[in-house]
């Protein structure tokens, strides 16, 4: 492994906020960094700064872009886990940068940050995500119905609006997807979130195109491929239960059939 | 360099932009470009709601929503555009029903709604419950629901492609739509878009404040290009600041907590928006709540060690009515302050949330070049323009409203528009003000980095063109803007590469805040009164004989190619309600 | 290490493991049990030499493992099974993966003495 | 930034050893994942296979817990376990229609649901089309070549072979 290290003395504009730096640790993060118009190799690098645990680790990869190395690229945008940007591997799981506070991973040892799993890597922590949103598209995530539109809104009980609720909650972050095995060597499958946005319309009362979706993940790449390894229940930063709804498409699939 | 032709390009997948998607790709070739993958724009984190007089719940009717739309905005609003808003509401919520949005419910399958601060029924003798709404999480639903629509529509979109000037062609004297120009962040590449028609919705400009609500990516791209472009900006010095947002972070709150009976307290533990607002107490509008939030911090009934922040109280609410109605922002507070909210009040300061200028535009969406001019083929809807409905403060829910209405306006105006009018020639090298921005910035060697700059200007826009404005702290802040932007010329941008040059790009926003942090400044110390979301502490009172009008900031470049910003009006337009003395 | 670290799954990844190693390997021995046991067709002598090499303290330790490997695969596979079919399957996967740990263990260790006992006697006299 | 601060950008070349030929106008290949959808791949293989595959892995799983594990107890824990075990024991053991359709329905059983398995692990795994093929039509035939051999021997199973 090639590790190279860069050390910073905190800026004193970031700490101006606090009093006094006593709450202020050293973390180290070990950064995979791969810039393809420098080398084809992947390097591992180590930053080192003095950081209040209470933060975020987004702000320590900003701390790095903005004040040791400005070459380091990464996606982000709301800082507060609501628009899935910047799904990465830190410590080994799949997680958002900004939903995750250095305290809570060990900040004693070196925290590694690495791109997500199963899509192209184009640089440092930045992937491909056209596969993934492909499979979006591909599962007909969209409200289908027949018929005249009433002149009011639909009606929909409240436990038919309950039925579903846990799967609009996605963010399309990507996390689930790429911390599955499966994906991992057959970037084929569609994988959990394009199933979880088939099962938001598949479950709600309102759609009329269930079939036509199911029919869609029947397909040799669609649900049967999931292992219910949980990767992608674990991973999901909106807490959403994944693996329970690719379960419950594979039963609405079985009960169709027979 | 790649040339590409549209008859309407969109500028900005928000909800503003795919509404307007929706509609443009219906009825022409539409392409929309943006800067994010489109469900990561801003309007995914709005929480609250969106306003329509739906009466679902109880009476209500969009009359009312007019009046306090005008009464929020302090009467700053036009008023043929906020009936538009009130009346269209109601269609625009069914309209997103029927695409699938996933609105909370009432137990007869109905959507159900909510209180938000500054609705009221009959002209205020109560709040009324106007916002409808999806748990906290209502702009994530937009979001999702225009994208899924846009996916099956078939809408083409340009991800991660930054619009960084506008093109403009003189055709007989009149400044015409040519196009827009963009950098692709993947290759580095820079492509023409060739259009009819082309509609600005690139979101709001938040971040030239350090504690502020929005993303990393409200940079105000659009607005700035226009400015670039000669066309003026409005009401600038409007920005409203939100009153819970979490303590030194900024992350919102959302108002429906208090719409759902959260209270604010102080240090003493005292309901302190009793005295500030008898009637509408802690669901006041934004501005005066956000002022009686830091008059209680200034004079010592702020909490904490250094009392600088008060308490959102939800400890009396069941934890059921929390989970059911408020599970992300009580996430939130467990994740980024490690509170529980059941038990233990949240600490929450003033928030930089929303600006109410940004480009003018008629109610069609067209853009103005002066008072009363349109740009032919241009339009702009969302945050990033000014319609006005929001006025001097915008109502909670009233946005997620405006991006609804008026980007689905724009975006038929201009699929009409250029259903009927031809391509205006590009001009000469279309491209050469974006080639030598990017150079310039690629090459950028110098001493100064953006992100000392950045935080300098976030400093002195918090310090002093917060909440509390005076002539001096104004003036400082011009100041301290000009001698940033002075600084801003002898940057360096590390990053020299081609492939995904972030680095190069927040430089690039930089120069955007700079720019729009000084309009905002030199309009704001030209507004001699307090109105709405802007009070000058040596001038406390509104001033309808000087002030009732929009301010129109002009972007001049002398002989000398010295750039400088001349101030202009517009007359607000009135229709019904004449202003009366603002009280909640 | 300059491609990626491993990734570190929990309780669900690495039970799906342990299953996929198992199941391999359990499949890669019926194919030669088959064969093996195909011998009686041909000769009982022949069988029965094969046999005897079952009764090799090795081999038999083999076995144990293969007992471990079958046990813990099909206990698994009925926690997987309830994962698919009990709605609250998901939800309480982990205890029930901690179940099979447990009844795996204690199945293990009753059947360390019967499947080995025969080596035991061998090995350590009777 | 303190002393010792190395840009990544040297950091790389010394990995290499020197001056890399790539550059902003000549880039390496990215670092692709072993396969990635594309627009093409839903192929709508409108059948049911996969899912009365992934039937049958449960519902022969259930069926194998009671086959195999007796199977072993009988084997392995009765009766002085596998020392018992020789020709005369199997024998005994098919002379009994009872225990011949047991480990018939065993031997078919565990055999396709192994095969079904490793059908699956090799289209997890294998990278390359052609590799996947040819992996599989070997896990086909060595399957039906057992489940038929252990068929054959189960019915024409002779006690007085010699
Ligand atoms: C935390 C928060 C909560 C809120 N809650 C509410 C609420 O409850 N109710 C309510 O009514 N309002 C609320 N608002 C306000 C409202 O959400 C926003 O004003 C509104 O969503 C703005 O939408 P938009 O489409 O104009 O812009 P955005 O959603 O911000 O979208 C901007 C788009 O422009 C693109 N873009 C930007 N620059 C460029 C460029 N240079 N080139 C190409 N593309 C570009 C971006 O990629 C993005 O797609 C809230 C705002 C915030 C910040
Ligand atoms: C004893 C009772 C058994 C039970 C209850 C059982 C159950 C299961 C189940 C439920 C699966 C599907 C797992 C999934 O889809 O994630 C499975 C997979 C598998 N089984 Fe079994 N099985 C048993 C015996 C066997 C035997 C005897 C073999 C070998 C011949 C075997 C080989 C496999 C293989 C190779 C897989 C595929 C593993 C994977 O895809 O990860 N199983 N088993
Ligand atoms: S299901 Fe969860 S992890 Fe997967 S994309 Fe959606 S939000 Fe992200
Ligand atoms: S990680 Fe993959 S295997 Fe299934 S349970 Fe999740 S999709
Ligand atoms: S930056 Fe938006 S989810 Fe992390």
């Amino acid at each position: 492994m090639s590790t190279t290290t860069v050390e910073s003395k905190h800026s004193a504009a970031l700490d101006a906020a606090e009093t006094g730096d006593a709450h202020l640790i050293t973390v180290t993060l070990r950064v995979r960094r791969f810039n393809p118009e420098v080398s084809d190799q992947v390097v591992w690098v180590d930053y080192e700064m003095q950081m209040d645990p209470k933060e975020r680790v987004l702000d320590a990869l900003h701390k790095i872009k903005w004040e040791l190395d400005g070459t380091l690229t990464f996606r982000r945008s709301c800082a507060h886990g609501i628009c899935g940007s910047d799904a990465m591997r830190i410590n080994g799981r799949n997680r958002l940068a900004c939903k995750t506070l250095l305290k809570d991973i060990n900040p004693e040892k070196p925290i590694t940050v690495e791109p997500i799993k199963g899509l192209t890597v184009l640089k440092d922590l930045v992937v491909d995500m056209e596969p993934f949103f492909q499979a979006f598209r591909d599962v007909m995530p969209f409200l289908v119905t027949k018929g005249n539109e009433p002149t009011r809104e639909r009606l929909q009980s409240a436990e038919d609006r309950a039925r579903f609720d846990d799967t609009t909650k996605c963010i399309l972050c990507a996390a689930c997807t790429s911390s599955c095995p499966v994906f991992w060597n057959d970037g084929q499958y569609f994988g959990p979130a394009a199933i979880v946005n088939a099962h938001r319309f598949i479950f709600d009362s309102r759609d009329e195109a269930g079939e036509q979706r199911l029919e869609i993940l029947n397909d040799r790449d669609g649900v049967w491929r999931c292992r219910t390894t949980f990767n992608c229940t674990d991973a999901c930063p909106r807490g959403i239960e994944v693996t329970k709804a690719i379960q419950e498409v594979k039963r609405a699939l079985l009960t169709r059939r027979f | 360099m790649q040339i590409h032709k549209y008859d309407t390009v969109i500028v900005g997948a928000g909800g503003a932009g795919m509404r307007a998607a929706i509609e443009a790709t219906k009825r022409s070739r539409t392409a929309v470009l943006t800067k994010l993958y489109p469900t990561r724009s801003h309007t995914g984190a709005a929480q609250g709601g969106m306003a329509a007089a739906l009466a679902n719940v109880e009476e209500d009717n969009w009359e009312w929503h007019t009046f306090d739309t005008i009464k929020g905005g302090d009467y700053l609003v036009d008023q043929d555009a906020a009936e538009i808003l009130a009346k269209e509401a109601i269609d625009a919520v069914l309209d997103l029903e029927k695409m699938g949005l996933p609105f909370n419910r009432t137990p007869e399958g109905r959507i159900d709604q909510r209180r938000f601060g500054g609705h009221t029924r009959n002209h205020g003798e109560a709040a009324v419950r106007r916002s409808c709404y999806a748990a906290d999480r209502t702009g994530h639903m937009i979001l999702q629901t225009l994208y899924q629509n846009c996916v099956k529509e078939g809408v083409e979109f340009f991800n991660e492609f930054y619009v960084l000037d506008l093109l403009l062609a003189e055709v007989d004297g009149v400044k015409r739509t040519a196009g827009v120009v963009a950098y692709e962040l993947a290759t580095g590449e820079i492509h023409v878009f060739q259009a009819k028609a082309v509609i600005f919705a690139s979101g709001g400009n938040g971040k030239f404040y350090k504690v502020t609500s929005n993303a990393h990516t409200l940079t105000g791209d659009g607005q700035a290009a226009a400015w670039r472009r000669g066309l003026p900006l409005e009401d600038m010095e409007f920005f409203q600041f939100h009153p819970t947002g979490i303590w030194r972070m900024g992350i919102l709150l959302t108002e429906g907590a208090r719409g759902e009976g959260g209270i604010l307290r102080n240090k003493d533990g005292e309901r302190f928006m009793e005295r500030y607002a008898p009637v509408m107490k802690d669901l006041a509008s934004r501005d005066v709540v956000s002022r009686a939030i830091y008059t209680e911090i200034r004079e010592g009934r702020g909490c904490g060690p250094e009392g600088d922040h008060v308490y959102l109280d939800l400890t009396h609410l069941p934890p059921e009515q929390l989970d059911a109605k408020l599970p992300d922002i009580t996430e939130f507070a467990r994740t980024y302050l490690g509170i529980e909210p059941y038990t233990d009040p949240v600490p929450i300061q003033p928030t930089a949330h929303y600006a109410m200028g940004g480009i003018p535009t008629n109610v069609q969406g067209e853009v103005l070049t002066d008072n009363t001019t349109v740009v032919p083929g241009l339009y702009a809807a969302g945050e990033v323009a000014c319609v006005s409905v929001h006025g001097a403060n915008r109502l909670g829910t009233n946005s997620l409203l405006d991006i609804n209405v008026f980007g689905r306006r724009s975006g038929i105006a201009a699929a009409e528009y250029a259903a009927t009018h031809d391509f205006v020639e590009l001009p000469e090298n279309p491209d050469s003000l974006v080639v030598e921005l990017v150079e310039r910035m690629r090459d950028a060697n110098g001493g100064e980095r953006v992100t000392d700059i950045r935080k300098a200007l976030q400093e002195t826009m918090d310090a002093n063109a917060m909440v509390f404005r005076t002539e001096q702290t104004l003036k400082q802040a011009v100041s301290d803007i000009a001698a940033l932007k002075v600084r801003y010329k002898s940057i360096s941008v590390q990053d020299k590469g081609k492939r995904y040059n972030t680095d190069l790009l927040e430089a690039v926003e930089l120069g955007n805040l700079l720019d729009l942090a000084e309009v905002l400044a030199v309009s704001a110390l030209a507004r001699k009164e307090s109105r709405g979301g802007h009070y000058r502490e040596d001038y406390p009172t509104r001033d309808d004989v000087n002030f009732m009008r929009h301010t129109m900031a002009y972007r001049e470049v002398g002989e000398d190619g010295e750039e400088s910003i001349r101030l202009d009006y517009k007359p607000v337009v009135q229709t019904r309600y004449q202003p009366m003395e603002r009280k909640y | 290490m300059p491609a990626g670290t491993l990734y570190r799954g929990r309780e669900g990844m690495w039970s799906w493991v342990a299953h996929r190693v198992t199941g391999v390997l359990i499949f890669f021995f019926l194919f030669v049990h088959v064969l093996d046991t195909a011998l009686v067709r041909v000769s009982p002598q022949d069988y029965d030499k094969v046999v005897a090499t079952y009764k090799n303290p090795v081999v038999n330790l083999m076995e144990y493992g293969l007992v471990a490997a079958i046990l813990f695969h099909a206990l698994n596979g009925l926690r997987v099974i309830a994962v698919d079919f009990w709605s609250k399957g998901p939800k309480y996967q982990r205890q029930m993966l901690w179940s099979v740990v447990g009844i795996w263990v204690v199945l293990m260790a009753g059947a360390f003495y019967p499947v080995l006992q025969h080596s035991l006697h061998d090995l350590f006299g009777s | 930034m303190s002393a010792e601060t190395h840009n990544p950008v040297d950091a790389a070349d010394a990995a290499d050893g020197g001056v890399t030929p790539f550059g902003p106008d000549n880039p390496a290949p990215f670092i692709e994942p072993p396969r990635a959808r594309t627009k093409r791949t839903p192929r709508a293989t409108r059948t049911n296979f996969e899912m009365y595959g992934w039937l049958f892995m449960r519902l022969s799983g259930i069926v194998l817990v009671v086959l195999v594990l007796g199977h072993l107890l009988i084997q392995l824990v009765l009766d002085g376990g596998v020392s018992k075990i020789g020709f005369a024991f199997v024998a005994g053991r098919w002379a009994n229609p009872f225990w011949q359709l047991w480990d018939l329905a065993m031997l078919w059983l565990a055999m396709l649901h192994g095969a079904n398995g490793l059908r699956t692990v090799i289209n997890d795994y294998a990278e390359r089309d052609v590799t996947r093929t040819w992996l599989k039509w070997l896990l086909y035939a060595a399957t039906v070549f057992t489940v038929l051999l252990g068929t054959l021997v189960i019915f024409t199973f002779d006690p007085n072979i010699q």
